[in-house]
């Protein structure tokens, strides 16, 4: 069969599916919350990219508007993350 | 380059055949979990279970249709806000029993 | 202009009314509760063939919006019961002592449940069914959780898997049928797989928002634990949206595959609850969970006549049964617990042993918890009475027998646990009792319960009532020709 | 191909879905959760419903999120970990047996329905009349509007809802202060904060504007809103505001309000919702700017939670 | 296969490769710092590319803005996360001679 670039595309959306998949693995196995936040942001940026290549696949501009609302939410949900693992050693204020 | 696997299965039906799993799991997770978080994440996967079913049944001819599309979103909405009321009960719920308890019980807490 | 659409913006109005003046918003029911009785009014007088499309916008895409007889019926009450509740709730604070939050959280909440519960009762589109079932929970689970929240968040948990079933039934049914309308369902309703999955997800969910016996557990905690004017609320309105679906589905869009036996499956939970539901009621020793574990009883009633409006050749009389009996509990229950919170008040404790002497402390109280202690039991004079009488008729006209038994025993098993807790309030008390009463405080429960009681008078033209446009009446409603 | 994508995404949501149930660590659980979110937004880009896509992506994997990750902070500080508990067996098995029987009953029905609908035959011409070109925009603000509306009123009464949880003592108050606690992290997140806010309106103005013809709309566009300003908040850049404060109240109500106004103007031109001939349109941007705008709101306060009481407002602004 | 298809196929190549190593350095690196600096180098370069390639292949320049601005985020996301991360691990982890760390008792 002939090998279309849109089909190159999808075969990436696969192969960045997968690394998301990996990315997972480590949010599974931890240790720590950090790990898990890493791991998930990059299972974040994998998605985005997914909706990229989709779209580029497609040609579907409105899949870049996905794209750019992942990013937005992903940013707020990592920071939301480390807010979430407050501690009471955390500084309160700054020493200057 | 298709799997045998499409000819049988349309992509409508496998979609809707992963919701129907996931209202299924998330029901299991709903009544052997004990926590109320938890719950309500059950909850929360019942729920995109039921939209993913509505939306891949409701294939139009190049696209998914505008109406059961309409649905899904509104159910969204009404999801998250049942959700961030559910998630308000709970803390307030463990704040009240924080306060309730003596403070004695925070060492044993400490030590766990 | 029409009181099929103000019946839900005016409390919606409210609504954001409400919020924006804080808490000045008490007194904004001054207004509300008479305009809201003059719209119920009207509709109810409406021809008819009132039915509505919202936008104009034509089936299977828009929502019919429809005044039938259940409808009317139900949206009177409502606005009777939020009505009185609502003045009562002027003088006799809703909220726990201290909690501002609640004090002020209540008026917007109400007039929430008053828009979801209106717009519910009207439409007859399944999907809008579902947005307007999660208004009424929602307000109903906050109004529980001025209560306890523990119990209120059991509720949540329940009535949101309950709403879940209900909405994959109708993600099944969109699927299948692309309409959620219930009279055009009425005609293409098919007994397949997907359809028969679809109505027992659908029944199933409604049947925990209705809390029908076995599935009632979340009712009795919540309702007894919340304060007065809430419980009244909630036992009166909350529970009939879904019991008003179910008439909705089982006899409108799928009475040709709704089979007997499951009919008599429905019939049997009512039953049963009707039973379980009274013998509860009488090991409490609360005043407020035997009132809680009445409404259990209650619903079981509705439930009961599902197979006898189905099995009768002329099912008028059953289905008039029904509907009363929705209306009569709605008035009664919420005049029940109005008087119920105002006697414990009075009381020594919340136990029903403490209620001595409110009966020479508070006459009018305990006189509006009697009167709507006899139409809970089904005695006559009252609306409860020509319920169960319509009932009962039916039952022994049908050879069933076993249902007409259930109805006497039911009526005297309230008899036994709703005397039991008015004669504790003749007992002598140990000390004087002082007396919590006064205007709107007293007037509330007095007037619903004497409502509940002149239903009994009011009984043919009720039955015609119920009557319009109903499903068994011959064909469905013709709509509304779209405009040009 | 596409069918190879489809599958490998179907397994992937039912993994995150399975790990986010019933993994024991609840932040690895709504870290799951939040995958599983995304993933499902990619399905319904698969599904060639971006509308849905955006709305899941913001909503279902983003706000949602947040508020899970906040509400297992302050479960956690009081010393509640929200780890799975052991039920027992009996339990589980019984429970296995009924939903597996459950599964493959809905999974029959499913199969049972053919995976085509013929309303967009409906909907396609009434849209000329409406003057816009997004058909999902036409149902939800037009065909259905009568459904958003009631929705857009339950989404602000859920705040209210959460509102009444207020303990005694803090109303009129503000919510938990959602900020850094670490004040190196504070001003990262401040900085972020102040660069994303100024984006997030930006992006969710677009979002409307767009919605009228392309994918996008109100519930996305508010979302958006709600998120820039929580990282806004947790950077210190504002301060939530208290419950009672006028400009809230009516920021809170505009969008709904102004719905209901439109829609009970109507009723002049024929009845509840009824746009008048050629200003469909117009309503609609009317309609969706200001309904936006209140969802943002309204969003970004449910996630915060119920007023607390002054004291245990760990405000760091009194050292100076 | 034009100049562009393989200009195309090469970029998209590459980050995948990127995002492939930002996969496996998180998954296989002993600790948490340096899967921290897998993850964002990886992260930054491999959707940088395939945006690139994404840009170049649908052609229009409103779509390449887009794409762009999908990039921008994402870069300025990473940095404030990463950054974020970072200081959450040290706090996690207190050393006792750092200069900087905070004293602990003074500052509750």
């Amino acid at each position: 069969m002939v090998w279309r670039v849109a089909d190159w595309f999808t075969l990436a959306a696969i192969f960045l599916l997968l690394t998301v998949a990996a990315a997972l693995v480590r949010c599974w196995r931890g240790p720590g919350p950090v790990e898990r936040i890493m791991a998930a942001q990059l299972a974040g940026t994998g998605v985005i990219g997914v909706a990229v290549v989709l779209g580029a696949a497609r040609g579907d501009a409105a899949f870049l508007d996905a794209a750019l609302i992942g990013t937005l939410l992903a940013a707020i949900a990592v920071t939301a993350f480390v807010r979430g693992t407050a501690r009471p050693g955390d500084r309160s204020e700054d020493k200057e | 380059m298709d799997l045998p696997l499409s000819d049988i299965l349309s992509a409508g039906h496998l979609y809707a055949l992963t919701g129907a799993v996931l209202v299924g799991l998330g029901l299991y997770a709903f009544i052997t979990q004990r926590h109320p978080l938890r719950q309500l994440l059950a909850v929360n996967v019942v729920g995109a279970g039921i939209f993913l079913i509505l939306g891949s049944l409701g294939r139009g001819p190049d696209a998914t249709d505008p109406f059961p599309q309409a649905l899904v979103i509104t159910g969204i909405v009404v999801a998250v806000a049942l959700t961030a009321f559910g998630a308000a009960m709970i803390v307030r719920q463990a704040e009240t029993r924080a306060a309730a308890k003596p403070a004695a019980d925070d060492n044993a807490r400490g030590a766990s | 202009m029409s009181p099929l659409d103000l019946l839900v913006a005016v409390p919606l109005c409210c609504m954001a009314a409400a919020l924006l003046l804080g808490r000045a918003a008490r007194g904004l029911i001054l207004l509300a509760a008479p305009l809201m009785a003059g719209l119920a009014l009207w509709l109810a007088l409406l021809p008819p063939d009132a039915a509505y499309l919202v936008g104009q916008w034509e089936l299977p895409l828009g929502i019919l919006l429809r005044a039938d007889g259940v409808a009317r019926l139900m949206i009177l009450a409502t606005a009777l019961v939020i009505g009185a509740v609502g003045l009562h709730a002027l003088v006799e604070p809703p909220e726990k002592p201290g909690h501002a939050a609640q004090a002020e959280t209540f008026w917007p909440l109400v007039y929430l449940l008053w828009a979801g519960a209106n717009a519910g009762f009207l439409t007859t589109d399944l999907f809008n069914l579902y947005v307007t079932l999660e208004m009424v929970s929602l307000a109903a689970v906050a109004l529980a959780a001025m209560g306890s929240l523990a119990a209120a968040l059991r509720y949540f948990m329940i009535a949101l898997l309950g709403s879940l079933a209900y909405l994959l039934g109708v993600a099944l049914i969109v699927a299948r049928y692309d309409t959620v309308d219930v009279t055009l369902l009425a005609q293409l309703a098919e007994p397949d797989l997907a359809t028969l999955m679809a109505l027992g997800l659908m029944t199933a969910g409604l049947l925990i928002k209705a809390a029908l016996f076995p599935m009632h557990g979340w009712l009795p905690p919540a309702h007894a634990a919340a304060p007065a004017p809430a419980s009244a609320l909630l036992s009166a309105i909350a529970v009939k949206l879904g019991f008003v679906i179910l008439v909705r589905l089982w006899f409108e869009a799928f009475p040709a595959i709704t089979g007997p036996a499951a009919l008599q499956v429905l019939g049997g939970l009512g039953a049963a609850a009707v039973l379980y539901g009274s013998v509860q009621a009488m090991r409490q020793d609360r005043l407020k969970a035997l009132v809680a574990y009445s409404t259990v009883a209650q619903v079981g009633y509705l439930f009961l006549a599902f197979p006898l409006v189905a099995g009768a050749i002329d099912p008028g009389d059953a289905w008039a049964g029904m509907t009363l009996q929705a209306v009569a509990h709605m008035l009664a229950k919420a005049a029940m617990f109005l008087a119920a919170g105002l006697m414990l008040k009075a009381a020594a404790g919340e136990r029903i042993a403490d209620l001595g002497g409110l009966a020479q402390a508070m006459p009018l109280t305990v006189t509006a918890f009697g009167l709507a202690a006899v139409s809970l039991m089904g005695l006559p004079p009252s609306g409860g009475f020509t319920a169960k009488f319509l009932l009962l008729t039916a039952a022994i006209e049908q050879g069933a027998y076993l249902y007409a038994g259930v109805l006497i025993l039911g009526g005297l098993l309230a008899a036994v646990y709703l005397f039991g807790a008015l004669a504790a309030c003749f007992a002598p008390a140990t000390t004087p009792r002082t007396p919590v009463t006064g205007g709107l405080r007293t007037a509330a429960p007095l007037a619903l319960a004497g409502l509940a009681i002149v239903m009994g008078f009011g009984g043919t033209a009720l039955v015609e009532l119920s009557a319009i446009a109903a499903p068994w009446a011959g064909p469905a409603l013709i709509l509304p020709e779209p405009a040009p | 191909m596409t069918f190879a994508f489809d599958l490998i995404l179907c397994l992937m949501i039912l993994g995150t879905a399975g790990i986010a149930l019933f993994v024991r660590d609840a932040l690895a659980a709504i870290a799951f959760f939040i995958a599983f979110g995304n993933l499902m937004g990619l399905t319904w880009l698969g599904l060639d419903a971006v509308n849905v896509a955006l709305a899941e992506i913001a909503i279902g994997a983003g706000v949602t999120g947040v508020l899970l990750i906040l509400a297992r902070a302050r479960l956690l500080a009081l010393g509640d970990d929200a780890t799975c508990s052991g039920t027992p067996l009996w339990l589980r098995l019984g429970a296995l047996a009924a939903c597996a029987g459950f599964v493959v009953l809905l999974a029959a029905s499913v199969l049972s329905i053919p995976p085509e609908s013929g309303l967009d035959r409906v909907v396609a011409p009434l849209m000329p009349g409406l003057g816009i070109e997004n058909r999902v925009t036409g149902v939800l603000l037009a065909f259905r509007a009568y459904d958003t509306l009631l929705e857009s009123f339950v989404l602000l009464g859920a705040l209210v809802a959460v509102w009444s949880l207020a303990p005694a003592g803090a109303w009129p108050g503000r919510p938990a202060d959602p900020g850094m606690t670490d004040a190196p992290m504070r001003r990262v997140a401040g900085t972020f904060g102040q660069l994303l806010l100024p984006v997030a309106l930006v992006m969710a103005a677009y979002l409307v504007w767009a919605g009228s013809d392309l994918p996008g709309g109100a519930f996305q566009a508010g979302t958006v809103l709600a998120g820039g300003l929580l990282v806004a908040a947790m950077g210190g850049t504002i301060g939530l505001p208290s419950s009672d404060r006028p400009l809230l109240r009516a920021a809170l109500v505009l969008g709904p309000a102004v719905f209901l106004a439109i829609g009970l103007a109507g009723i002049a031109a024929g009845g509840l919702l009824v746009y008048p001939e050629g200003m469909a349109k117009a309503l609609i941007v009317i309609i969706e700017y200001t309904l936006f705008l209140s969802i943002g709101v309204t969003l970004a306060l449910l996630v915060a939670g119920p007023p607390v009481p002054d004291a245990s407002h760990p405000n760091p602004e009194g050292k100076g | 296969m034009s100049g562009t298809d393989l200009v195309v196929l090469v970029l998209l190549g590459a980050g995948l490769a990127f995002y492939a190593a930002g996969s496996l350095g998180l998954l296989r690196f002993p600790d948490t710092a340096s899967r921290l600096h897998a993850l964002t180098k990886a992260d930054n370069l491999g959707l940088g590319l395939v945006a690139l390639a994404a840009a170049i292949y649908g052609g229009s320049l409103a779509m390449a803005a887009k794409i762009a601005l999908v990039w921008l985020f994402a870069v300025i996301a990473a940095g404030t996360t990463s950054q974020l991360l970072a200081r959450r691990t040290r706090l996690d982890e207190p050393r006792p001679d750092a200069s900087d760390s905070a004293p602990d008792g003074e500052a509750r």
